[in-house]
């Protein structure tokens, strides 16, 4: 069964130095709260992978935590680039960043192919394309069949995984609806476990019989982070905060704002809810 | 004619003419996501729009800002992963048409949305691939819509992300590439479309008030002009009000407004270059 | 759109002689008034494709229908053996039957291909089973990153797909729910088509968000035939008939029992609503 | 001790014993199923039971008379997909024990459930794999439970279906299969568990009355048994009061039993063989 436990411990005990981490979330339930909590307890050499890498990642990179990215696609949605991801990339700042970069069908394809324990992925893809020249885990494979040839990629197998959900049960079954990504595959993608904040802890998830339910002993911990997906939003709970991602392209754009930015709001703060209300504060200034 | 139309309001709806009602469309987000939206809005109002994020059937009321807005889930046949939307139903070959946005493409319509430079120091990093490669290569065609200037449209491209029709002729097919690649691509100053045989890009519709120089200018390469050049209608006063509805709907709702907002300076003839994007990233995926 | 039409005319239009034909249902929802229909109209020489062929495949066989079955587990679920599917096999009557055998993990996966559009599946799985001594469309590949050794199967692509749902809407949106099985798969991977019967057709099928559901554009034919799963379950509609099951097993034993009863209850009868009739005629007859 | 026992009822309960409370399970239905629903209402509350029609987490209040019964789906935390079952749950290493019946199996606990006789042309033909050959490869450890005979328990299998511990020794970790294999192996006369060097099955524990003559008679080869001899102990009165209360129920609502009912002749001591299916196929999957 999960653990219920404060996203504090669960990070401490479970994300390492060095670790392969994915933070899943496709533009729905992106798990801000969980990406402070690691950037606080200042992780260093992580392998960062993510289909779309926005704020969350900008932040982390910028920060220095991640050595490497792997990812799809990377940039603010709806408003431009992610600066500290560039400034890495192109200048190297704060450290050098290695990036593996797929399609959005190939991760997605590679989260399956780990989620079912596989140590690869087939699918019909990159054909045309310059990534398996810069990406050397882009093969290709003959079918045994047909003789057609089929890219192939390795499997992702984050060491941790942190998705956000809606809610979970006091049992640490986990319950998630809407747009759901890949977050599923990435959860049950991760050799050591992954770690699951939710906005609610309730007694009865209320689950029609289909539904995307996580069950709690497939998972590390579950930890209650009411509103930990914000800036992006959680169906049913509470809308994307647009200003906060058009904000942000500011913010990011300078080392020193970007510096100073995360030290007030998430250095300096001891949790989640310390960052909403030192950010409520700085808004108010802003206006 | 209306009044104070701006180019990429004709963009816009030029794109979203070549949308037939029942078609499977498999949008991107920004430009293509306004043009297939508006296409639901007036003369298809059957098209089925598939968003990588897990949506089928999506009939947002305002424009998504992200691939995965909520209003897509909620509007939406059913809701899918998105492994099952890039396995079953775009690799499953049930795509109609994919429709896509680029930061540059070249004359046979390849398109780059990864690095501008050397992919190792790169002089910008574009966001990358996104869903991109396998759309244009699975989807049964593919229509490209983005804005036309000597940045975007290059004679060679720093990186290939997804295959249009690569060295042109058959070299798509002999690639072994299923779908017919890009048939079309709308941009600001017209419609530029693969020759039958070559696959190289001619500009064959040109928008109301714009010059063959003015497309010429805004074209890293010598583009072919058709010798059966046809010019763009004009947006009737309907579908205008239609895309201008959506829009207002669409910044009320959020607060801002998307790619597709028509810019600051309504223009009717000749269309200026005003409120381009240039060729800079196309950063409304996500 | 899928066109809401009578069984009998999506069969008629749909499956011909030769065809390689899928009729899914894991226990539950299994197409039985379909089976029955094209057991009436006489379809030849299909290769019949499913992972548990019971009664509805015992009844095709045993009238003759199929050249070829490709599964992976054959019985009475909960009885017994099937008498018309061992007597094809083991006696050749009324005709020779070429099997194809599998492992559920094999057929499972190779539906997921054959929804993916690729022509293989890839599986840890087989080993140590005789079974690709037997089924020469079982072969290894060597995973091009880690070495290992992986089972790779043809995918399932029947021709036509057929299955039962619990409603559509008049779109010929589908929904199922309760024990999905391999349905949503195989209606995928069908070549032609597939061809849904519903218990009903409603307005609104009040799904949620993350339902089973198959838009009607990518399916052939929906067709209402309420009961259509009989005797098997319909979740939310009735529940298995077990005594059928049952008295199905003395049915099978012998040759001239089934077919009078295949004559008398199907051949005999216009469509499902006319087999139901004349099984209730029967039963009290033996009661 | 409560009298009026079964040998069915002394081999569900020896095998319910060994399922360990939040042990996650992989169910074949039938005798498996009972077992493990047993566990689930007695000293294992927490175990979890996954079927491979779907099913993650069922606690049905009566046994499924298939492995797909709408009282599974309705008792669940969740249920996926047949597919989803097979790849990302047991596939996927998450299953703890895999718990199988069999039609037939030899002195490595390999298992027969395809053919009796050659397979092109079968004497018996018998249903087939089902989910057996990757549970039984994938599952961290095997148990197996059936009824003993010399048809059942053969020297040499017609046909392995589903690896056991294939030639002994280290033969399984070569052939690269994951799981430990069947680590015990219930029937109504005592319990076989594989010898840690051979994997060879020995008898370890027997159920009381019944003598070691009496299941070597029962067995197609010279059965090792063990110097530790254990014999089982009895059900107790309020998991035999559990069995027969969950047997009742599940009569009641299918109006029929499932295999496991215990045999119609009451029995303390000597257990006799009444009531055995013998070799024949096991049918209650589906």
């Amino acid at each position: 069964m999960a653990k219920i436990t404060p996203l504090r411990e669960a990070v401490a005990s479970l994300v390492r130095d060095g670790d392969t981490v994915a933070l899943e979330g496709f533009t729905h339930l992106i798990p801000h709260a969980a990406g402070h909590e690691i950037i606080r307890q200042g992780r260093r050499d992580l392998t960062l992978v993510r289909m779309t890498p926005d704020l969350i990642y900008d932040q982390m990179i910028g920060m220095g935590c991640a050595a490497k990215m792997v990812f799809s696609w990377g940039g603010n949605p709806g408003v431009g680039s992610l600066h500290r991801f560039r400034d890495a990339v192109e200048q190297g700042w704060p450290r050098d960043l290695a990036i593996e970069e797929h399609s959005h069908a190939g991760m997605a394809n590679a989260y399956v192919a780990g989620a079912s324990g596989l140590p690869l992925a087939l699918l019909r893809g990159y054909t045309g394309s310059d990534l398996p020249k810069v990406n050397p885990n882009i093969r290709f494979i003959d079918c045994p069949f047909s003789g057609e040839r089929l890219a192939a990629i390795p499997s992702v197998r984050p060491d941790v995984t942190v998705i956000h959900a809606q809610k979970a049960d006091r049992r640490g079954n986990v319950l998630l609806w809407g747009i759901l990504g890949v977050q599923k595959e990435a959860a049950l993608a991760a050799r050591r476990g992954a770690i699951v904040t939710v906005e609610e802890v309730v007694e009865d998830l209320q689950a029609p019989p289909n539904a995307c339910v996580l069950p709690g002993w497939a998972l590390a911990a579950v930890c209650p982070v009411p509103g930990g997906a914000y800036p992006s939003y959680a169906q049913g709970y509470y809308e994307r905060d647009n200003r906060f991602y058009i904000a942000w392209d500011r913010v990011a754009r300078s080392r020193e704002a970007f510096r100073d930015w995360m030290r007030r709001h998430v250095l300096d703060t001891d949790d989640f809810a310390g960052f909403r209300r030192v950010l409520a504060e700085s808004m108010r200034e802003a206006a | 004619m209306t009044p104070g139309v701006t180019a990429t309001e004709i963009m816009t709806v030029a794109a979203s003419r070549l949308l037939k009602d029942g078609t499977v469309c498999f949008v991107g987000i920004g430009l293509p996501s306004a043009a297939a939206n508006l296409a639901r809005l007036t003369h298809a109002p059957e098209v089925v729009l598939i968003y990588e994020s897990g949506p089928i059937g999506a009939k947002p009321a305002v424009l998504p800002l992200s691939i995965g807005d909520g209003e897509l889930a909620l509007t939406a046949d059913t809701v899918v992963g998105t492994p099952e939307i890039f396995r079953y139903w775009l690799q499953g070959g049930r795509i109609d048409v994919g429709f896509l946005g680029a930061a540059q493409i070249d004359r046979f319509a390849n398109i780059n949305t990864t690095v501008i430079g050397s992919y190792d120091e790169p002089s910008v990093r574009l966001p990358g691939a996104g869903g991109a490669p396998e759309i244009a290569s699975q989807a049964k065609e593919v229509f490209i819509v983005l804005k036309q200037s000597p940045k975007a449209f290059v004679a060679t491209l720093p990186f290939v992300t997804s295959a249009g029709h690569l060295d042109g002729g058959d070299a798509r097919a002999r690639a072994g590439i299923p779908g017919a690649g890009p048939t079309a691509v709308i941009t600001d100053l017209g419609i530029l479309t693969p020759d039958p045989v070559s696959r190289e890009l001619a500009l064959t519709g040109i928008h109301p008030g714009v010059t063959v120089e003015q497309v010429k200018r805004a074209t890293g390469w010598d583009l072919k002009i058709s010798p059966d050049l046809t010019t763009t209608d004009l947006p009737d006063a309907a579908t205008l009000a239609a895309l201008r509805d959506l829009q207002a709907r669409t910044a009320a709702a959020h607060g801002t407004a998307p790619d597709s907002t028509p810019g600051t300076t309504p223009i009717t003839t000749p269309i200026t270059t005003q409120g381009r994007a240039g060729g800079g990233a196309s950063g409304r995926e996500g």
